[in-house]
């Protein structure tokens, strides 16, 4: 059997059409054995966690717990906390760690490369508590103002950065920032989304005090993701939401915390979406990432290449380590349209700001046709795609 | 309730055609039919909310018929806006005012459609038809 | 086929035996129909929602705002929004509303009889903001102090209270709190976490101005859950969390925001959920939701008179309108040891304190043996708990 | 690594038996190896975290023999206590701290328990076995 032959939904015609799934970077597709897991939850051991004795209690309880000690062992990291994705990973360290450590004179270091979910958080903090944004500029390479970032970082107390650009596919310089802001005094947030789905990443050897991804852009169900943390940084976080199983003790006069991660996942936790997860990051271990990975940005520096030579502005430098997207634009066809035109033969890409308008605007444009691509994802997906818009270019330019 | 008859004919025209490709460059070409509306009037006021790209709409009657004025980044939005140039471009107010808004529906432009694109369009729609409204009142 | 078959896990055997699951307050089993309804969204339309063109996310945005639809129809509701369950509706209420709208001066009124998940937020609100609590008691029949209620109104600016307690199964009244606390300016938010499943409840009619409840304790997914708010109220809401579709523009000098729901719900949504859940929505709409309550709520008394007569305490009144829920202790046995010796016959209960310490403290234990009823649950399975207890009471006691 | 004789012989009575209940019972009976720690001694320092209920133990070591004096709430956990008794009351610290935690596994027990029991457990036999290294190393 092929990987392909793994995801139900890649059998699937789109207006008369096989599908040809290039909106990766938005949400990947899930293999059987994923849709599989859950199925069996659901029919099998449903139950709520924690806190129970009988029998589907606690093979929901072990489920549950099983995908915080998977994500341990994969990303080699000793605080797992499972949230409900990036977003509120994010949205948790601004109000868990932010609120209770940074106040007014402090600042925080941002890109114009962020998504809005590494934006939209740290504004509202930083209006709430007048602590001050510094946005690291993008050079007309697609990459990090490597200088303003040196600068920037003058007594910065934290750094929030992605890992890889949504729209462009670039690797940011990980390594020196981490390194630089460390020697600086501040603590480094990774917005791993794109970075995790394309990369095995050891959390303790590369070092960031934060990391936040989602399950939904590897294999893995909706409504999911994790926040990894240092344990010294984790011991600095105070809870976040309330309720359920998040406390040790509550009197009217007041609570008391756990102190372990259940802390900051207040409520009935993600338990079926727990268990989807564990089985994607169980089956993504198959296959030899990193192998996957050159073959993807090859594909799509190829891609990169023939767009461009049909006249297309493309977005990105697709090097070795970034990730396969390809962003660009026709100087006369409009994205929507192209988006439509690609639908009709079964392409499926993206349009838009990709949330990550400040990006956009450095760019100069409001948004991009971004095409994307993922494991099952082959060459010949890629040269159906380059001919299409070949076709598309020649008629309605 | 009863379509006018140049939409009536489109409305058919539409149904009998499967294909997606062919659907939409039937839509394409509807944008031939937009009375422009000048860039230097695209404003908030002009703007459709909800749509992905800008399309701005703006209605006048005079001697008593709808003169309809809009324009679009995207061609195919600008081809929904030729089908509602088509639909009440120089009618009465008040004949305009009972047209449907299912019409795209049974055009099978809203399942070519995404919702996003269907809620813009319906949001093009009831704009339109509020300011129609407005200007009988007004 | 019986409603019974429509449940795959009620086939399964636990310890040799039938389950017989009476742990419903906690979680609810889900029909076929539910898990078939996620199980086709990640089979052929698992997209991103929101922003795109193609046909996928077309579909999985039809999908997703279903649920939206659906939940305003079935609760006659002009605002609903997806969040991640009650817990988060409720931290969502305190943050989006709470803080915006709540200062040193202000007071809000909590029950005894309230979850963790309705207590918590509004601790941790207090403490920062200076806000006050007060408690409503609760009496030895098991009901709120409506005296000490009407006095704790005064002044007051929000009234927090737990439609059905899931520890008693007490439905409060509500509709004399609701009164009441509007002739007094105050705001209500309802916990209606164990209400929902067991009601079908007009939300505009009923006058609260916030609903809070989860998908999975009426026979939907794990993961998800709503927030019903009033039209002016909704309009008095500032941002929670950031980041994803919840904005509308985005620079790095501010941001501004989404109007409708969307402006609370940040990052890539729960959408396989929200298409699980709007198929459990329609699946109640096929039997008589009332009378299943009324059917569920005699079994439960019958078993909680059965349980005194052997020699139980038992901390309810199960009148018409309660929750089918029956909390007891053994003057000798321990409850950890009856709820390992009933799992070991198949029967699924609870233990512990059901996140209700202060309700527990107030009741003078730590906590009870929950057995709790739904849909699925027949006469036959009640006698066979009885008889089971009685077993146990007499080897054991 | 070997189990000291009275463990490995319990160790097979549990795997011999299939039924919860009986396991369970025969944990009931077991409850009657505990030597009783005084409720006066039920403090946070004898406190086991992560049980459900009350649980406390408390290690002394005197003429180089292990006494282990126990309590709880649940006949369940005063089991659990009573294996843990019958396995190391009386023993030598360096011996005792070989016994391998695996052992509650191999009899099937964290079958029979929960994860949150397991937990429990698992933290008793750590805070008893961290007792004991402390004893030897004061
Ligand atoms: C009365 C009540 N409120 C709130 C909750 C919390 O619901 P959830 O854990 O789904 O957020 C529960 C569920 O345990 C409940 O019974
Ligand atoms: C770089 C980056 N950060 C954050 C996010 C937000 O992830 P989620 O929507 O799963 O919370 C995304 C996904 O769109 C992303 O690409």
């Amino acid at each position: 059997m092929s990987l392909r032959d793994e995801f139900p939904i890649l059998q699937r015609q789109v207006n008369g059409h096989p599908l040809v799934y290039l909106d990766n970077a938005a949400t990947t597709q899930k293999p059987q054995i994923v849709i599989d897991a859950m199925n069996d939850y659901y029919s099998q051991s449903n139950a709520n966690v924690h806190r129970a004795v009988h029998t589907l209690a606690g093979e929901a309880t072990e489920g549950y717990e099983s995908c915080r000690i998977k994500l341990k062992q994969r990303f080699n990291a000793q605080r797992a906390i499972i949230t409900s994705g990036t977003t509120e990973a994010i949205n948790l360290v601004a109000h868990a760690w932010g609120r209770a450590n940074l106040s007014k004179g402090d600042s925080i270091v941002l890109t114009e490369m962020e998504h809005h979910s590494d934006i939209v958080p740290w504004q509202m903090l930083a209006e709430e508590r007048g602590v001050e944004i510094r946005y690291v500029p993008v050079t007309q390479h697609f990459t990090l103002d490597m200088e303003a970032f040196t600068h920037a970082l003058d007594g910065a107390a934290l750094v929030c950065v992605v890992h890889t650009s949504n729209v462009l596919g670039v690797r940011n310089p990980l390594e020196s920032i981490i390194e630089q802001s460390h020697a600086a005094g501040a603590k480094v947030l990774i917005d791993a989304a794109q970075g995790v789905p394309h990369a095995q990443i050891d959390f303790t050897a590369f070092g960031a005090d934060f990391m936040a991804f989602s399950a939904h852009k590897m294999c893995g169900p909706t409504g999911i993701g994790a926040l990894l943390v240092q344990p010294d940084v984790f011991e600095q976080m105070e809870p976040f939401m309330g309720g359920g199983d998040m406390i040790e003790t509550v009197t009217i006069e007041g609570s008391t915390y756990q102190t372990n991660e259940h802390k900051f996942e207040a409520g009935t936790p993600r338990i079926a979406e727990a268990i989807g997860w564990t089985a994607a990051l169980d089956w993504m271990e198959t296959f030899d990432i990193s192998a996957e990975h050159d073959r993807l940005i090859k594909i799509a520096s190829w891609v990169a290449k023939s767009l461009r030579d049909l006249g297309m502005n493309v977005y990105g430098r697709h090097e070795d380590g970034d990730a396969a997207v390809v962003s660009f634009l026709h100087p006369t066809i409009n994205s929507e349209d192209m988006a439509h035109l690609l639908d009709a033969r079964g392409f499926a890409v993206r349009t838009g700001h990709h949330c990550a308008q400040p990006l956009l605007h450095r760019l100069g444009i409001s948004g991009t046709v971004r095409a994307s691509f993922y494991i099952y994802n082959t060459r010949e997906e890629a040269e159906a795609f380059v001919s299409e818009i070949k076709e598309i270019v020649e008629r309605f330019a | 309730m009863t379509y006018p008859v140049a939409l009536a004919e489109l409305i058919e025209e539409f149904q009998a055609v499967d294909d997606k490709r062919e659907r939409l460059e039937m839509l394409f070409e509807l944008a031939d039919e937009v009375v422009e509306l000048p860039s230097e009037e695209w404003n908030d006021d002009t703007r459709v909310r909800g749509c992905q790209s800008e399309a701005h709409v703006r209605i006048q009657v005079a001697e008593g018929r709808i003169e309809f004025l809009s324009a679009a980044d995207a061609r195919l939005v600008q081809g929904l806006m030729g089908i509602l140039t088509l639909a009440i471009d120089g009618m009465a107010p008040a004949q305009a005012l009972l047209i449907p808004p299912q019409f795209a529906e049974e055009m099978g432009l809203l399942n070519t459609l995404t919702p996003s694109r269907s809620n813009g369009f319906r949001n093009m729609f009831d704009k339109v038809m509020n300011e129609i409204r407005q200007s009988t009142e007004g």
